[in-house]
């Protein structure tokens, strides 16, 4: 029931995007919808861990703890960024740089994403995932070439031909999967694909032939760490979401690399049951420390502050996935946290971003100078973001990244964990360097105060910048308390660790 | 426990306070809030050190997958004492300074954080725990670092550095436990303390040596200094008094926690290169201390150089420890503690009065000073004190300290053989040689910043400070005397806190009167003794004068050799004060000297004008970081090529992964 | 405290400001000998400290009140210094505080003052010599602490006392290598301390090539009257302390009355011709160019660290 | 070998003469044991310099009856002044004059310092010393015998 | 009937792969579409004999509906963007057409050699030509990381996504329907929204050269 309710919310917004324009009213609807997303999806992460996993729809949605734990950081997420995009959208209109129908447009847009991300985490079969999955593309496409200028054509070009030919992969992948579910007698093609179902392949695993689970595999991790922003094809990442609007840009680095992640994990459950974790350990980590050291080496010259964040979420990406090859309980778990911790931070980030946008004209760092002096509080959150980002206490990020780092010497991955610091070491002296540059500062700074004054200044809005305050501590507290978010963690690791 | 519990509730409220009430009463409460806590510490840290009980505090519900572990010991005990009493005495003075530093109300916000955490990091009693405190403590005091960027250029700089080099510490003492509590199977550190013999000796070295360079960088020992001479100055005066006067003796707690508890049986070799990295950092800290003409920068390298001493000192016990002879080993360590103490005192007062000075000159450029003891009689009377206090005059506290580390040292020597005793001698030249260049740092700084004439308008115009700055100074001074007449008292206490590292053994201390007397060692001071001694000498000689010549003094100006055209500009200045030290130890200091002179058109003989700039820059920071520094932008531009825009160079990774993956996984 | 004790320290004192102008007075009678003139008289010193005490005493419009304390201070730390070591007993006063380390440092408290003097009114020529004096005593300081070390070892304290009454009982000891070498050193460190050629010239005029002296340009009077005496007493005390660190023959040990008595006579002799010794050497070498000295001083400090080494190998 | 010449001096004879030890001098006041005078040249050829110094050598060697050159006025009794007093020394002049303490005693040294000698009234000259400090004593001759330096000095007293 | 079947099934494959290595060798833009038209009517061909050889109606369904989108659907909205943007040859393509087919038939090779080591391939006729498949997905590759123009991206990305195809219907005779028609669905999505694009993009900046665009770079 509540699963269905998880679907029809998302489903309704898109509906009454659909029959009205947009208007403030309809953007604090959306809002609250979300709002509603995030509570029903806390309400099933509880129910799921009273009565166990839920399913509706005869069967074709499940939801586990994981699951649900994945549509509370959906939820939340989404949330915040349609909070921002309210204020996003009267900013746009009140600048005449979009019409009333783009606005719409992109409204619809949004909500789809949504949708589709939603249904990804609470659909049962393997196979409906990747049709979610390919279908966030299709909705992010044109929000990301939402501005219709040059840089953002581009980006959108390349965002989609980069990812539908990495999800193309992955669907290569899960075709293999459901021929080694089918060779053990997995029903085939009857109208309920059964063979491709969650439950099924974690129950059968065993039987799995690993030869053909670590050849598909290997295109479920190529293709979906396409998807993750994973290398060696995460090349479109920092592009797309630089050049989206910032709500989406939140939304993307937010939640939907994590969602393909998501999937990934599902299936290195099967794989590591199939074949052996050490299998799934490997390529994690060829892809993981690759993927660091590319976000490290591209991260030293960046000039843009929304390329720098999506950079960033390459680096946690990478993170996450040597984490999830350390593949114990506590470090699923700690990858689990680290994905919501990382979620909540990017998305007030991205935001953060965009504010900055609206209220200094730009977001290169070059161009932006002194924001402590002279709006204390954006730059304030921003500051602070980056912290957490950085990986510092009492921030959520902190304990992940400790827990992730302490299972994977645990594992026998020290030599990992040695050139995972330096690498983030490196990662941090450049960010602060950035950071500097853009928070702090004394003459230019007041320069630009002062010539704002005399320019009808633009103050941060209070509706940006309230919720961001709060996620903030959000996210502090879920990584000083561990009530109650820990169970949640631990039980929905154990869906993946076994 | 649980009081320390009450006083960081007591903190938080003062912070979360000042966030909410205006401006008239944010600061009061704040520090009200501060001085409270602090008091409310210390009094718990000097019983737990009175009674030498240990008690423990673990919860689950904090901190996710970890769970809190605290454990309070007379050790730790002893660092949040010194932590508090310092953090009461920049609680009353931040009374007078914040009203006129900055308005924003974050640093009275994160100020009490950062108190907080630093007696955090001593009860620490689990890796994580540890490193939560840890992190909190650095990411407070960045921020607290970066109080007036507004006003200063430098201090983003030096937030970036500091925030940099204590991210890398971090990281080298995170694998460093980790090594420990793999290698042991055990999360909490007293647990690891009872298995950590099952470490291999590589284990052991590895994990060592990983924490002590993370320890050592908090430390500000050189070469991981860097970020010290940087982010000490920027910060506003009672945080830099807070972080040199307590932040950096986390770092010696730690090196102390790791080598003489975590692991139980060390190696000799350790202790040596402990050693040579304490004595590199004396000598290089007081150097630098010489050549510097800012005060606070000045200040931040005497505490490289104050560290270095405590290390060696470390050092020293930690080969005594190894070599069995655990009497002397408590000796030195105590020894250590007390230096701390001391340092910790001195180096707040320090920080505080060039605070004062700031605030009533605004500038700290020594080569803009001069003329403050006739001008800012009070506070520039605390500055000498404190630079008495840490050229180890007596009888103020740097001599008494120095005095324990030097009979320490010297009983090291008698007590070791061969290599090890080498180093200890090697370690006590660095000593004696840091000595005497601090005592001259300190005369350039009282001497060129205090005496002679006003050398600019800063100095001219100089008014005393607001009464509260006044009496937290005077405070601190008065403990400077007090600690440096009785060091016997203080000297128990850091030998009931230390007798944790070495159970077994017990001194039998004579401390008549507060003067250190010791059997073992066969001499004694008696400081207070001294100081009656002088004062009779003093006053006698005066009468003497008095009653025998009854002239009167004229006042005439200054002898400059008949020099028509003196004037405040023909002072010696700081710079030119250091100049024959800089010049004698020119090849590691490397000063940027650059003689520029121009001629009028006509001739080549008739000068116009001459340029000269000597500028003494971090020599290390130069040939170390920097060239990494460097290296790193350049494999950055290198490597921004992957990333060139074509989509086609994006598409043909992923087309030669998936041929890999085709060819390899079938 | 005992009569005994008590009578010693101010006999030291007496003796130590009675002697110390004829020392400086005997020095410059044989350094003019040796330059065949036949110089003032020694008591000539008495007669300049007298006429000073007598003069007018100016004082710089930027002086502050260091200008006044320093020459006291500076005498006072010298008269705690002589009270509590052993120059002509070994009982000390109250028991305590005879430590070399201490000493060392309170000698410290009187150089320092005269170098903050030195910048006191604010002239080019105080700061220069401050600057120099300040250089050269603090690259003397691991120099003079090593050879402390190296000069303790055997006694096994760093209690002067204790030290000659060990040298006393061990004769032997005065003449082993580590002993000589440390006493070399310490004999370097305080000709450096006490501004004596190598180091300085105390008769220069030409305040470029000054240390010691352009840093009492600018005193006058019964202060310079002070810091003068305080100089000759110090200089007159570290060669006691020396001469009965090499040769602690004579010193009462016992606190016998008759031994305290002859020991003033002995000391005297012991410092005449340690004096002479000293003139001897000015006369024979020429000033050090300034960075010169710190080759001087290291040179000391590896004499110092030999000895200590040369100890253990022993 | 330098030692050895050095104790062979110590132990020969002294070279000075003209004055034996404890002679009367002119004054029937006892001796004045210790004077110390700065050197001011405000103007001087430089001879009076030559003829001080070799005062205070060997042969006349003035430092036996207690007499010294010292380096700032703040030590001397008094000023030993040589040369005609120039435009650009009379600031110094005073200023020394200033900086040394009472009593003082202003000495003339040569005739230029007591009459102008052959530089009167020429260009860059103030005047002569009597002009702008009271002289308490005179040293005539261009240049003074080194004898009459010393034997000025033993007739000061105070 | 079963081996008819299969030689049919044999045969549409080999077309399909030969269809895409034409498009990779001709620059002709007509007729790159022509046999990208007629490699979807392989597919769909392949799709609807697999399924009538097993007797299952939704595999049947599938060719047939694949038929449609990939045969016809897909030409006529390449068609449009073609006529739209004018230009009968394509571009020089970044690799030039020789080395290509060189190159072509070296991968080609690979899963050939590499595929029929996994097991179960060989339990069936039809997953023996699985490795056709695979050649497929990765001529449509090549052709997107070689081809210059916007119109022949898409026609790499089609090629690709009817590798996918085929590869599904030869290695489990299919997909389950939902599965199948969500996966047309978004490969139909996918195109068209590929279209919109291109059309906006050539209306906004012009007949692009894919390689010029690198406004995005570090």
């Amino acid at each position: 029931m509540l699963i269905d309710l998880i679907l029809i919310l998302p489903l309704t917004s898109i509906l009454l995007s659909l029959l009205f324009r947009w208007s403030v009213v309809l953007g604090a609807t959306l809002a609250f919808f979300n709002l509603a997303l995030l509570i029903f999806g806390i309400v099933l992460a509880f129910n799921i861990e009273t009565t166990g996993p839920v399913t509706a729809i005869d069967a074709t949605f499940y939801a586990d703890s994981l699951s649900s734990f994945m549509v509370i950081v959906i939820g939340l997420i989404s949330f915040l960024s349609s909070l921002f995009s309210i204020r996003f959208s009267i900013k746009e209109l009140a600048k005449n740089q979009s019409t009333l129908l783009e606005i719409s447009r992109y409204t619809l847009l949004t909500q789809i994403f949504i949708f589709t991300m939603l249904f990804a985490v609470v659909s049962s079969s393997v196979a409906m995932i990747w049709v979610a999955v390919e279908a966030t593309t299709i909705a992010t496409t044109f929000l990301v070439g939402f501005r219709k200028n040059k840089k953002a054509l581009e980006a959108s070009w390349k965002y989609i031909i980069i990812c539908s030919v990495g999800v193309g992969l992955a669907f290569v992948g899960t075709l293999f999967f459901y021929f080694a579910s089918a060779h053990i007698g997995g029903p085939i093609s009857s109208s309920r694909p059964v063979s491709l179902d969650w439950t099924f392949l974690i129950k059968n695993s065993k039987k799995l032939n690993p030869q053909i689970i670590k050849f598909g595999f290997g295109f479920i991790l190529l293709g979906y760490g396409t998807k993750t922003g994973l290398a060696p094809m995460h090349s479109w990442l920092p592009d797309a979401h630089s050049q989206a609007p910032a709500p989406v840009s939140a939304l993307m680095s937010g939640v939907l690399i994590t969602v393909a992640f998501y999937t990934i994990l599902r299936f290195k459950a099967i794989t590591d049951i199939a074949v052996g974790r050490w299998f799934s350990q490997d390529l994690l980590i060829a892809v993981g420390l690759l993927s660091l050291l590319l976000a490290t080496s591209l991260l030293i010259t960046q000039k843009e502050i929304k390329r720098m964040l999506a950079y960033h979420s390459i680096e946690h990406m990478a993170l996450i996935a040597l984490g999830a090859a350390a593949g114990s309980e506590i470090a699923i778990a700690a990858v689990l946290l680290h994905i919501l911790g990382h979620g909540l931070v990017k998305a007030i980030l991205f935001i953060a971003s965009g504010e900055m946008l609206i209220t200094e004209g730009s977001t290169e760092i070059a161009k932006l100078k002194s924001l402590l002096t002279h709006k204390p509080l954006l730059g304030g959150i921003f500051g602070v973001g980056l912290l957490a980002l950085l990986g510092l206490p009492p921030f959520s990020l902190f304990t992940s990244e400790f827990a992730m780092m302490k299972s994977e010497i645990s594992v026998g991955l020290g030599w990992v964990v040695g050139i995972s610091l330096v690498l983030m070491a490196v990662i941090f002296g450049v960010v602060v360097s950035h950071a500097r540059h853009i928070l702090v500062g004394e003459s230019s700074g007041r320069q630009t105060l002062k010539t704002s004054k005399l320019s009808n200044p633009i103050r941060a809005s209070r509706l940006t910048t309230t919720p961001l305050v709060l996620g903030l501590i959000l996210s502090a507290a879920i990584g000083v308390v561990s009530w109650p978010l820990q169970t949640l963690l631990l039980s929905a690791a154990k869906v993946i660790s076994g | 426990m649980h009081l320390l519990f009450y006083s960081f509730l007591v903190g938080s409220i003062g912070s979360f306070a000042s966030l909410v009430l205006t401006k008239k009463y944010r600061n009061k409460f704040a520090s009200f809030c501060v001085v409270l806590e602090g008091l409310i510490c210390s009094y718990e840290s000097l019983s737990i050190i009175s009674s030498g009980k240990t008690t423990t505090f673990n919860s689950n519900q904090l901190l996710p997958f970890f769970g809190i572990r605290l454990s309070l010991d007379p050790l730790s005990a002893y660092f949040i004492l010194i932590t508090s009493l310092l953090a009461i005495a920049v609680g009353i003075y931040q009374l007078g300074y914040i009203r006129h530093s900055t308005k924003a109300k974050t640093p009275t916000f994160i100020y009490p954080f950062f108190f907080t955490s630093m007696v955090l990091v001593p009860i620490s009693n689990s890796v994580a725990t540890f490193m939560a405190s840890w992190e909190i403590m650095a990411i407070t005091s960045i921020l607290l670092v970066l109080t007036d960027h507004a006003k200063n250029n430098n201090s983003g700089h030096a937030t970036q550095w500091y925030a940099l080099m204590t991210h890398l510490g971090a990281a080298s003492i995170f694998i460093g436990f980790l090594i420990l509590s793999l290698g042991t199977k055990h999360q909490q550190f007293s647990s690891i303390v009872m298995s950590s013999s099952s470490l291999s000796t590589i284990e052991k070295s590895l994990a060592f040596f990983l924490l002590f360079i993370g320890f050592a960088s908090k430390a500000g020992a050189t070469p991981f200094h860097v970020w010290l001479p940087r982010a000490h100055p920027q910060a506003p005066s009672p945080v830099s008094a807070m972080m040199s006067g307590a932040m950096v003796n986390l770092g010696i707690y730690g090196i102390i926690k790791t080598g003489m508890t975590l692991i139980k049986v060390s190696e000799g070799w350790w202790w040596i290169v402990v050693i040579a990295i304490g004595t590199i950092s004396a000598i290089y800290g007081a150097l630098q201390c010489v050549t510097n003409s800012d005060i606070k920068k000045l200040l931040a390298y005497s505490t490289i150089d104050n560290v270095g001493l405590m290390i060696i000192g470390i050092g020293a016990s930690g080969l005594l420890a190894t070599a069995k002879d655990e009497k002397f080993a408590l000796f030195m360590i105590s020894g250590v503690l007390f230096q701390m103490l001391a340092h910790s005192i001195f180096k707040g007062l320090l920080f505080l009065s060039a605070g004062s000075i700031q605030y009533s000159t605004g500038s700290l450029n020594l080569d803009q000073l001069g003329g403050l003891l006739k001008k800012i009689p009070l506070t520039s009377t605390c500055l000498l004190i404190g630079a008495f206090s840490i050229s180890a005059l007596p009888p103020f506290s740097g001599f008494s300290s120095e005095w324990v580390l030097f009979e320490g040292l010297f009983r090291s020597i008698l007590h070791l053989s061969g290599v090890n005793r080498l180093a200890v001698l090697f370690g006590l030249s660095g000593f004696a040689l840091a000595s005497g260049l601090t005592a001259t740092a300190f005369v350039k700084t009282t001497g060129i910043g205090l005496l002679g004439v006003a050398r600019s308008s800063h100095a001219e115009t100089a008014k005393e400070v607001p009464p509260t700055m006044l009496f937290s100074t005077f405070l601190l001074a008065l403990s400077c005397l007090v600690i440096g007449i009785v060091p016997g008292y203080f000297l128990k206490l850091t030998m009931k806190s230390s007798q944790l590292l070495f159970p077994a053994k017990k001194l039998s201390p004579n401390f008549k009167y507060g003067s250190i007397d010791l059997p073992n060692l066969a001499t004694n001071i008696d400081p207070l003794l001294l100081l009656v001694l002088f004062t009779i000498a003093l006053l006698m000689i005066l009468l003497l004068l008095k009653a025998a010549i009854k002239r009167k003094v004229r006042i005439t100006n200054s002898w400059g050799c008949g020099n028509e055209y003196s004037n405040s500009k023909t002072q010696y200045t700081a710079t030119s004060f250091a100049e024959p030290l800089q010049r004698v130890f020119a090849d590691v200091i490397r000063p940027d000297q650059d003689l520029v002179v121009s001629h009028v058109e006509e001739s080549r003989f008739y000068v116009n004008n001459i340029t000269y700039s000597n500028l003494s820059q971090d020599s290390i920071e130069r040939f170390v970081y920097v060239p990494i520094k460097r290296a790193v932008t350049t494999w950055g531009k290198f490597a921004s090529q992957m990333q060139n825009g074509s989509t086609h160079r994006y598409l043909s990774l992923g087309f030669i992964v998936l041929l890999i993956v085709i060819l390899v996984l079938s | 405290m005992t009569v005994f004790s008590f009578t010693t320290s101010l006999l030291q004192l007496i003796f130590i400001l009675a002697c110390a102008p004829l020392l400086n007075g005997i020095m410059l009678k044989l350094k003019a000998r040796a330059e065949r003139r036949v110089g003032p008289p020694i008591f000539q010193t008495f007669f300049d400290l007298a006429k000073l005490f007598k003069k007018e005493r100016l004082r710089s419009q930027n002086a502050s009140i260091f200008s006044a304390l320093a020459p006291v201070v500076l005498i006072s730390s010298t008269v705690v210094v002589i009270i509590v070591s052993p120059i002509l007993s070994t009982q000390e006063l109250f028991k305590t505080s005879g430590d070399l380390f201490a000493i060392v440092f309170i000698l410290l408290v009187g150089s320092l003052m005269i170098a903050l003097l030195g910048l006191d009114p604010g002239t080019p020529f105080g700061g220069l010599g401050s600057s120099r004096a300040m250089t050269i005593s603090s690259l003397s300081e691991p120099a003079l602490l090593v050879s402390i070390v190296a000069i303790s070892i055997q006694a096994k304290s760093t209690n002067l006392s204790t030290i000659v009454s060990a040298n006393l009982s061990h004769p032997i000891w005065l003449v082993s290598p580590p002993h000589l070498l440390a006493i070399f050193a310490l004999l370097i460190v305080i000709f450096a301390e006490a501004g004596r050629i190598p180091v300085d010239n105390p008769a220069t005029h030409l305040e470029l090539t000054m240390i010691y002296e352009a840093m009492i340009l600018e005193s006058s009077g019964e202060d310079l009257a002070l810091i003068k005496l305080g100089e000759f007493m110090r200089f007159t005390l570290l060669l006691l302390i020396v001469a009965n660190l090499f040769f602690p023959f004579g010193i009462d040990t016992q606190a016998n009355w008759i031994q305290l008595i002859l020991s003033s006579g002995i000391s005297l002799i012991k410092l005449t011709i340690l004096g002479s010794l000293v003139t001897l050497l000015e006369v024979t070498q020429a000033k050090l160019r300034l960075f010169r000295v710190p080759e001087l001083l290291a040179g000391a400090f590896v004499l110092a660290v030999l000895a200590v080494i040369s100890e253990f190998v022993a | 070998m330098k030692i050895v010449s050095m104790l062979n001096n110590i132990i020969s004879k002294p070279v000075s003469k003209g004055f034996s030890k404890g002679r009367n001098s002119s004054s029937s006041q006892s001796p004045n044991r210790s004077v110390a005078f700065r050197h001011v040249d405000v103007g001087s050829c430089n001879a009076c310099e030559i003829e001080i110094s070799s005062a205070f050598g060997p042969v006349y060697d003035a430092s036996r009856f207690g007499m010294s050159l010292v380096a700032s006025p703040r030590h001397a009794d008094g000023l030993l002044v040589t040369g005609v007093v120039t435009q650009n020394m009379y600031g110094p002049l005073m200023k020394t004059y200033e900086a040394t303490p009472k009593p003082k005693i202003i000495i003339a040294c040569g005739d230029c310092a007591i009459n102008g000698g052959i530089f009167k009234d020429s260009y860059g000259v103030k005047g002569i010393l009597s002009d702008v400090l009271e002289v308490s004593y005179s040293i005539p001759g261009c240049p003074p015998h080194p004898q009459q330096i010393v034997e000025t000095f033993r007739n000061i007293n105070r | 009937m079963t081996t008819n079947y299969f030689s049919m099934t044999y045969l549409f494959s080999g077309t399909v792969l030969v269809c895409a290595i034409i498009a990779l060798w001709r620059k002709d833009i007509k007729a790159i579409i022509y046999s990208v038209a007629f490699h979807g009517v392989a597919l769909g061909i392949v799709g609807f004999s697999e399924g009538l050889s097993r007797h299952d109606l939704a595999l049947v369904q599938a060719g047939i509906e694949t038929f449609i989108l990939k045969g016809i659907v897909f030409p006529i909205l390449i068609f449009r963007i073609f006529n739209r943007s004018g230009g009968q040859r394509d571009v020089e393509p970044l690799i030039n057409t020789t080395a290509s087919m060189l190159y072509t038939s070296l991968f080609i090779g690979i899963p050939f050699f590499s595929i029929g080591r996994l097991p179960y391939i060989a339990s069936s006729p039809q997953s023996k030509l699985v490795p056709i498949g695979f050649a497929t997905l990765l001529v449509g590759f090549y052709i997107l990381i070689t081809r210059r123009r916007i119109i022949s991206q898409i026609v790499g990305l089609i090629i690709f996504e009817n590798g996918i195809s085929l590869i599904a219907f030869l290695l489990i005779s299919g997909l389950p329907l939902l599965v199948e028609l969500g996966e047309s669905l978004d490969v139909l999505l996918v195109v068209i929204v590929l279209r919109v694009l291109a059309i906006t993009i050539q209306s906004r900046i012009g007949n692009v050269d894919l390689a010029e665009m690198k406004e995005l770079h570090d």
